[in-house]
């Protein structure tokens, strides 16, 4: 167990090693001098800042040597300067992460609760009125993407309603959530026709089991076969595919935040796209990946929880 | 839901609109208000970073030199008295009794320290100190700078960011950090930065020990939101007011319940800047296109018609002397019609027909692709279709538009830029050295040496109707070459609660303590 | 009698023929029955019938007397309790029929508490006791195991167990050896036979192997194409099997023994639910068939020696053991 | 190990196949209008019109008109063009590599799986957009680049994919017995095992598509990538954002919707094809 | 290798000490077949029993060469099937090999390429050895195995399973194999159609001498289609010899154990229990 444990984390930082190399070295990709792509456009290109560029990123040393500085200093939470604001890169991120960080986890319940709830509900009323609903509407959602979903959300909960702000992260506990309502329901959306359809096949598929059949031949109430049998046994796919789906979102926020004008680190990261601010580009990549992995690696740990078959084969493997 | 989800543009002309530098004064005191900026500002430190949002907010907080008044004319500020003992020295006698905001007392190092930072030539004002040739402490309390030859504009530039007094010690201190969040302002003035929430807001709190008078509003919180998330949170109250840098802003809020809007002049115009590439290098064909422009059509589709065609590529708001002069003179050019007539198309497919070098290839016209401008480029490709040439756009992001202004590279691909411009001094010469032969905002190489000769001159002339005049010659020497195409010049507007009321409405507020003059309509 | 189904027919719309047909079939108590066929010919579901566990939208005719209660009026609670209580069925593949997310315990204790007359604490006490009945060996230990932990005699091992939770007194096993090795199967044929004996339990035993089911049964039923064609007493079947399509799968099921008996395989191949028929289902691959056959609706005609045979030939067909080739044609599929 | 083969005689259970009907009959308007957008069309995608700014619709503009006073309809119209090719090529350049990629993994198994799974694990671990954000932080913004991006973003999903099923695929004994007949690997791989695969795999690529417009569009809106002033939908949205707080929601509304149809109708015909061609999912 | 003379004598099928051990996830090894060695003779044939599990196919893969043995060698006509004759390129190879040993594995339906008819079957195989891929031969051919025209057009899901096991068995003979390896062929079957196969097999000895290799968990289907049987148990063989001899007078305890597990007339479970108790202690 422990054995497994220590071998996915190993896992995990393989590819958290891999991942942040592609981002380090994309920059050698950059058709010319990577110093001057660095500097950021050629805006005010003088030889010092040049030069500032070339040390902040050891230019001059060979690119395995670059990177273990580069990742040396990420540890060390020095994730260099702002281009454009001139400020600490781990500062910007820190002042915006809270606020991306409460979106994805609103969002996350929403589309828990949401999705799991639709879900089985359709699974369990299935060919009727309810089931047919619940597709209908997933197939709907799911094919919105979250900015025309939000750009409509905005048009009419924000200015044509005005039941919710459509400017700020708020203030406070309820400032907040009165604030992140409709981004967070606008990423929620399109997940919860994921999870409401994962959830429904899941459970689908683990009704038409053999032993779900032998259960009810032997007379079991049909709300214990459905909770012990049918959901229990089901679950692995949905909190997988939840994990899965919470993970991607940091990378949502990219978008939503966009359209909401939200200040968090996916506005930052389209705002640093945009005017070549390649530190700042970086520094939210590392973390939005970081995120993501380490949400996945969350979840394999799990999973195995809920289902001891696949326990055996992991601390065997 | 039927034909009604179109906008209700509604007819307003600019003609209609009277600019008024101020709004009514204030007598009631306010705890706080909630500010809108258009973005975040990049950096508060003006000299490495400027830009309108940073401005806003450190009108308040740093003062200057000197000061622009909301009406646009300039008065000594942190100087008590300045003299010209001949034409190229500047006398400057300082005020004792103005403390920073760390409690500490301006002196002439203090002074002296800015200036030259501010010179420094990776600075953003150091063109301002091209005329100079020496600054030095000549006294306790006085700086006297020498320059090159007779500079009349010196002043004005020192109520803008290149008269800003900082606070030596603290900015060392700072080194590299100075302007970033978590940083302090090293600056006099009512306010104090007391707080940058990096992505989330900007706090500026009443100085208790300012030398000056204590202004009425106790705190303002600066958020940003972009164009329609500003319209919301002022239509919802979730802020109190904005100047609307995009001027959108304010035609969206038109008539809303609970909001005043107040427009004044600005020296800001919207105009076409062509490049260096060459698909306009032809005066003539510059000129066709500006006569075959529908900038009523741009006011009123791009911009609500909040803003005014205009002849010239500089707002009123340069007006700060001999307005009477400049505003007949303006009304005096044809060659940018608001709506071309019969008359003006033909004149303009004659200009086309006749061009020595009239461009083979579509004309690339470079913008973002933000609403208004996106309609100006429209519009100009229509104008060009028109007079039987061919327009492409090629738009960049937000933020890269940027670029285009200071980087030749940026501009290579593009023969016109649909541009925003503004000059920070209330003086229309403060514009016309764009057009000297070897500025660098003469893109398209216009070459004059009487138009050279006449600006140098007016540059020289320290007396305000001599000047005038020679700008007048000069701006008609612009407009018959058509160095630049204007468009429209645009207000500046202030968006408010209907409670609140005070700061200037002029273009002022970029330098202004605007906030000082902030509070509540009755007491 | 235990168990009595009368006349069953059950169909399903869009199927061109009935998955069962006319279908009597009799279980007493401490009797071991067995259904053999081939596949397809409706054996698990006369089973499930029994448990009225019908496919959706089937139509059904006839009785399934349990006790006397006819299961096919049942529902609600009184079928639960008919399914919790007399009845218990043991399916073919132990692995898929125990829940892979739980432990083994937890399928016996739901069985026995799902009546609601014993709590928690007996319950467990009385798993572990039926585990040990079952013939696992350290009955604590399984109870905590989850099911691929176990071997798939082991399970089926559970499974029986948890069969006998309810205390029933009619036991429907289908192909519930078949998953098995033939070691295996040998193992648990014996404990089924022991826990028979034990609790007198009447037994419905499933299964396409006709030499299992003459071997362990007392009696046996021969379906073919949903319809019951042959029933005798066990050992008759060896020796005198009557209908053709009975000596016919005699004549094609290699023994150990019997080696220099050469196989004769039936001709054609089992009926499949979209082939229908006028008349006798096998006449198609019947070696006596004649043209009456085709339109002769097949009924039950007693035996002299005990049981039944649907066949219209009875009287021109040979007795005795199935020795020599009885069938001389030969044709591919 | 006796159990008899059952033929599974269990009747299909007919699905509402309107909808399917309706979703098809819907793209095939979409890629014709597409197709033949310079006829039907009422004006130039690009045809400005300052004194018809925003209007509504009826009149000359069946959908009325964005801030420079071009035909909604128009654009939308030429619009499909890029909106259906880019998700297309992208789909196409991702299927290429990432079904060689699995194939070749799957049939060679061992240390070349280990490559190529590492490799996939790696570029999995870029959530969303962010390998092609970072592609275009790199190489900047573009139709181009966010196509060829997106290709590579995606090809590490077909290649689990087919990994997948072409595992269970090469588990089957049809393969064993190609190879103890004496085929090659590679004739066994492109002749029998891809065309095996191929339905299931244009399955999921069915469903892919809707998901690799939705992409598109995103990137577009976020403005990497189509540029003006084309008139690609994404972009038409973020350009009619703006209006929207001047009370016209048709210019962001137009474009989003003709989105939304084109992938709802994608998605109910591609969950049936999937179904049929028997992709897994 | 082109210097060994075939002898008429020597046997047709040598495998000799065949090894294999598989790596299971944990680093656990399971030995799934021992040191099994065992010859068949030009036209004859070889039942393989044993429980599930036992290594069986394992066996039956390593003959074929789907599976590389750790160690031991098979050997047809002499030549050891793992070492290329310098004179044959891969391909050839590979092709020479697959005209030796023939495989035709338990389940018809998924051992046939679900997209192939028939007919396009058998020109793929016959194709890829360069034989006469005309319509006559493979009408022929699907003769041989008792399928007609209808069938010929037939896919793999329009067939019936043993339908299905014909063609996989007229496969196998396309490429004219000397031994026909069989994993459980008949297992999936109906009896009835398990008998029409093995009469099928039947014939097909008689008429091309091929050697046939019959894995079976069957033991009364071995003892009827055998002459030689291999008895297995957990990868080791306990028992071999002819046929007749090891199912009819076993001397291997464990065969009597599965001998007694057989339900045949008068038997008694109990019997087995008993056979068990034998084995395990021996
Ligand atoms: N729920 C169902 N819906 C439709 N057809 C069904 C259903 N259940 C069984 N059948 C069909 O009914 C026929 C009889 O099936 P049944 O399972 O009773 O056969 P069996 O004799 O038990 O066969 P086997 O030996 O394969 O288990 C088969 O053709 C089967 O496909
Ligand atoms: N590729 C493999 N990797 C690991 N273990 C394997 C592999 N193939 C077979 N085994 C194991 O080797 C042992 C022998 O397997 P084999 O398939 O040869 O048995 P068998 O006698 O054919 O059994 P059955 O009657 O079930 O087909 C089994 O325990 C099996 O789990
Ligand atoms: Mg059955
Ligand atoms: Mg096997």
């Amino acid at each position: 167990m422990f054995a497994s444990i220590g071998r996915r984390l190993a896992g995990l930082l393989a590819t958290l090693l891999a991942a942040s190399f592609v981002i380090f070295a994309a920059v050698y990709a950059a058709p010319g001098d990577p110093a001057v792509f660095l500097a950021g456009g050629r805006d005010k290109l003088t030889p010092e800042r040049l030069a500032a560029v070339r040390e902040q990123y050891h230019l001059d040393e060979p690119l395995v040597v670059q990177y273990g500085r580069w990742l040396w200093d990420c540890l060390h939470l020095d994730l260099g300067r702002s281009f454009q604001y001139g400020d600490q890169v781990s500062d910007l991120l820190s002042s915006r992460f809270p606020t991306t960080l409460a979106l994805v986890g609103y969002a996350t319940v929403l589309f828990v609760v949401l999705g799991v709830g639709a879900g089985v509900l359709a699974a369990v009323r299935r060919g009727s009125w309810v089931d047919s609903a619940v597709v209908g509407t997933t197939t709907l959602t799911a094919s919105v993407p979250s900015f025309v979903g939000g750009i409509a959300l905005v048009a009419f909960f924000g200015v044509r309603l005005g039941w919710f702000p459509v400017t700020g992260s708020g203030e406070g506990f309820a400032g907040t959530l009165h604030h992140l309502t409709l981004p967070a329901l606008a990423m929620a959306l399109g997940a919860v026709a994921v999870i409401a359809r994962v959830t429904r096949q899941a459970m689908v598929e683990a009704g038409a089991a053999d032993h779900v059949e032998v259960a009810r031949a032997a007379g079991l109430p049909e709300h214990q076969i459905i909770r012990r049998h049918v959901l229990r046994n089901a679950l692995g796919p949905v909190v997988t595919m939840c994990g899965l789906v919470t993970a991607g979102m940091l990378a949502g926020t990219v978008a939503i935040e966009t359209v909401f004008g939200l200040s968090g680190i996916g506005s930052l990261l389209v705002g640093a796209v945009n005017s070549h601010d390649f530190p700042v580009a970086q520094a939210v990549l590392l973390l939005m990946v970081a995120g993501y992995i380490l949400v996945t690696t969350l979840v394999d740990l799990v999973h195995p929880l809920l289902d001891p078959r696949l326990k055996a084969m992991r601390s065997s493997a | 839901s039927g034909a009604t989800t179109g906008a209700s543009t509604s007819g307003t002309e600019a003609a209609d609109l009277t600019l008024i530098p101020t709004t009514a004064r204030a007598t009631g005191s306010v705890a706080a208000v909630n500010w809108l900026l258009e973005d975040e500002p990049d950096s508060l430190d003006l000299d490495t970073q400027g830009g309108s949002a940073g401005r806003t907010v450190l009108g308040n907080v740093c003062e200057r030199l000197y000061q622009l008044q909301p009406d646009m004319s300039v008065r000594p500020s942190l100087v008590r008295q300045a003299a010209r003992p001949d034409a190229t020295h500047l006398v400057l006698t300082l005020r004792d009794d103005v403390t920073f905001h760390d409690g500490s007392r301006m002196t002439a190092d203090d002074v002296l320290f800015s200036l030259k930072r501010h010179a420094e030539p990776e600075m953003e004002q150091s063109d301002e100190f091209g005329n100079v040739s020496a600054m030095r402490k000549t006294g306790d309390h006085e700086i006297t700078i020498t320059f090159k030859q007779p500079d009349a504009l010196f002043t004005k530039a020192l109520a803008g960011d290149a008269g800003l007094v900082y606070n030596r010690e603290q900015v060392e201190k700072a080194g590299e950090d100075f302007g970033t969040p978590g940083q302090s302002d090293a600056c006099s003035g009512p306010y104090e930065l007391s707080g940058w929430k990096s992505g989330d807001s900007i706090t500026l709190t009443r100085a208790d020990d300012y030398w000056g008078e204590q202004p009425l509003t106790g705190k303002v919180v600066f958020r940003w939101a972009d164009d329609s998330a500003m319209v919301n949170a002022l239509a919802t109250g979730a802020a109190d007011g904005t100047y609307a840098d995009n001027i959108g802003t304010a035609a969206a809020l038109r008539g809303k319940k609970g909001l005043d809007e107040h427009f004044g002049p600005s020296t800001s115009t919207l105009a076409l800047i062509p490049t260096e590439r060459g698909g306009l290098a032809d005066p003539d064909i510059r000129k066709a296109l500006s006569l075959a422009l529908d900038r009523s059509g741009i006011a009123k589709s791009g911009y609500g018609g909040l803003v005014e065609p205009w002849a010239t590529p500089v707002g009123s708001g340069a007006w700060g002397y001999a307005k009477d002069a400049f505003a007949a003179a303006q009304k005096q050019l044809t060659d940018a019609p608001a709506k071309p007539d019969a008359q003006d198309l033909a004149k303009a497919k004659e200009l086309v027909k006749n061009a020595k070098k009239a461009p083979a290839e579509p004309i690339v016209i470079g913008t973002d692709s933000s609403q208004g401008r996106m309609v100006i480029a429209n519009a100009v490709r229509a104008a060009l279709t028109q007079i039987g040439l061919k327009g492409q756009i090629k738009t960049v992001p937000a933020a890269q538009y940027g670029e285009f202004y200071g980087d030749k590279e940026a501009r290579a691909d593009i023969d016109v830029l649909v541009a925003d411009w503004y000059i920070s001094k209330s003086d229309p010469f403060g514009f016309y050295d764009n057009g000297l032969s070897d500025s660098a905002n003469n893109w398209v190489g216009f070459k004059s040496p009487e138009y050279d000769a006449k600006v140098a001159e007016g540059l020289r002339t320290l007396d305000d109707a001599k000047r005038a005049e020679l700008a007048i010659d000069v701006q008609r020497r612009f407009a018959d070459a058509a160095v630049w195409i204007p468009v429209a010049q645009m207000p500046t507007a202030l968006v408010l609660d209907d409670k609140l009321t005070g700061p200037p409405a002029s273009m002022a507020y970029l330098y202004y303590p605007w906030a000082a003059q902030l509070g509540a309509k009755k007491g | 009698m235990l168990l009595d189904i009368q006349n069953l027919t059950l169909g399903l719309p869009g199927a061109a023929r009935p998955l069962l047909a006319e279908v009597s079939l009799r279980v007493g108590a401490g009797e071991t029955v067995g259904l053999v066929g081939e596949s397809g010919s409706g054996k698990s579901t006369t089973a499930k019938t029994v448990l009225r566990l019908l496919p959706e939208a089937a139509s059904v005719t006839g009785r399934v007397l349990v006790d006397g209660t006819d299961v096919l009026a049942l529902d609600g609670a009184g079928l639960r309790a008919h399914r919790a209580g007399t009845v218990a069925m043991v399916h073919q593949d132990p692995r898929s029929a125990l829940n892979p997310v739980r432990r083994v315990g937890d399928f016996l204790v739901e069985r026995l508490t799902s009546t609601g007359t014993t709590d928690r604490r007996t319950a467990r006490a009385k798993a572990v006791e039926l585990l040990g009945a079952v013939g696992l060996s350290e009955p604590e230990r399984r109870f905590g195991q989850r099911p691929h932990e176990l071997s798939g005699g082991m399970l089926q091992r559970v499974v029986i167990a948890g069969a006998l939770a309810a205390e029933p007194r009619l036991l429907l096993a289908d192909e519930s050896t078949s998953a098995l090795d033939v070691t295996t199967q040998a193992e648990i044929l014996a404990l089924l036979r022991s826990l028979r004996e034990q609790r007198d339990l009447g037994m419905l035993f499933i299964t396409h192997d006709l030499h299992l089911a003459a071997a362990f049964c007392d009696r046996v039923y021969v379906m073919y194409a949903g319809r019951v064609v042959e029933q005798q007493e066990a050992d008759r079947l060896f020796t005198h099997a009557r209908h053709p399509y009975t000596r016919g799968l005699l004549a094609c099921s290699p023994e150990l023994e019997d080696i220099d008996r050469a196989l004769e395989p039936i001709p054609g191949r089992p009926p499949s639910l979209s082939d229908t028929f006028t008349g006798c289902p096998f006449a198609t691959r019947c070696p006596h068939a004649e043209p009456e056959c085709g339109t002769w609706i097949p009924e039950p005609v007693p035996l002299p020696g005990g049981g039944t045979a649907a066949c219209r030939r009875l009287a021109d067909l040979p007795e005795g053991p199935v020795e020599q080739p009885v069938l001389a044609k030969r044709s591919p599929a | 190990m006796t159990a008899a083969i059952t033929v599974d005689a269990r009747l299909p259970v007919r699905r509402r196949p309107v909808l399917v009907i309706a979703g098809a009959a819907f793209l095939a308007l979409v890629v014709l209008a597409a197709a033949f957008a310079p006829l039907l069309a009422p004006y130039a995608p690009d045809a400005v019109d300052l004194s018809a700014s925003l209007v509504g619709t009826g009149g000359d503009h069946p959908l009325g008109t964005d801030a420079s006073g071009q035909d909604l309809l128009s654009r939308v119209l030429y619009g499909a063009r890029t909106s259906l090719i880019a998700p297309l090529a992208l789909l196409a350049i991702a299927a290429l590599l990432g079904v060689t990629l699995g194939t070749v993994a799957a049939w060679r198994g061992g240390w070349v799986d280990t490559l190529v799974s590492r490799v996939t694990d790696v570029m999995y671990a870029f959530p969303g957009l962010l390998f092609v954000v970072l592609i275009i932080a790199v190489f900047g913004a573009g139709i181009t680049t966010s196509v060829l991006g997106l290709g590579l973003a995606f090809a590490p999903t077909i290649a689990k994919y087919t990994r997948s099923v072409a595992l269970t695929e090469r588990a089957k004994p049809y393969v064993d017995a190609y190879r103890v007949q004496g085929m090659g690997g590679v004739r066994i791989c492109v002749r029998h095992l891809v065309p095996n695969l191929a339905r299931s795999i244009v399955g999921y690529l069915v469903v892919l598509f809707g998901e690799a417009l939705m992409s598109l569009a995103t990137l577009s809106y976020l403005g990497f990538g189509s540029q003006p002033p084309s008139s690609d939908w994404g972009l038409m949205v973020q350009e009619g954002q703006a209006a929207i707080v001047q009370g016209a929601l048709l210019p962001a509304l137009v474009p989003g919707t003709a989105i939304a149809a084109v992938v709802v109708a994608f998605n109910v015909v591609g969950v049936w094809a999937a179904d049929r061609l028997g992709a897994r999912r | 290798m082109s210097a060994i003379e075939t002898r008429p004598e020597a046997p047709l099928l040598v495998a000799d000490g065949l090894t294999k051990t598989y790596r299971l996830p944990g680093g656990e090894r399971l030995t799934a077949a021992d040191r099994v060695s065992f010859t068949v003779p030009r036209g004859g044939s070889l039942g393989v029993v044993g429980e599930s599990g036992s290594g069986k196919s394992t066996v039956a893969r390593m003959l074929v060469g789907l599976v590389r043995p750790d160690a031991g060698t098979v050997a047809v006509d002499g030549r050891d099937r793992a070492t290329r004759p310098p004179s044959f390129g891969r391909a050839a190879h590979r092709l020479a090999r697959a005209r030796e040993i023939q495989m035709v594995f338990q389940d018809p339906y998924i051992s046939l390429d679900p997209r192939l008819t028939a007919r396009h079957c058998l020109r793929t195989s016959l194709r890829l050895h360069g034989r006469d891929a005309g319509d006559g031969r493979i009408a022929a051919l699907l003769d041989q195995v008792g399928l007609g025209a209808r069938e010929a057009g037939a896919r793999p899901h329009e067939l019936s399973g043993g339908q299905c096991q014909r063609l996989a068995i007229a496969r196998a003979l396309a490429v004219d194999p000397r031994v026909l390896v069989l994993d459980e062929a008949v297992a999936a079957l109906d009896v009835s159609i398990q008998a029409q196969i093995l009469r099928l097999l039947d014939e097909i000895r008689r008429d091309t001498e091929v050697a046939l290799v019959f894995v079976s968990h069957d033991l009364a289907v071995v003892r009827h289609i055998t002459e030689e049987t291999v008895v297995m148990r957990r990868g080791t063989v306990v028992e071999q010899g002819p046929t007749s001899r090891v199912l009819g007078a076993p001397e291997d305890p464990y065969t009597r154990l599965l001998l007694a597990s057989v339900p045949r007339r008068g038997w008694d479970p109990a019997d087995a229990e008993r056979a068990r108790a034998e084995a395990d202690a021996a």
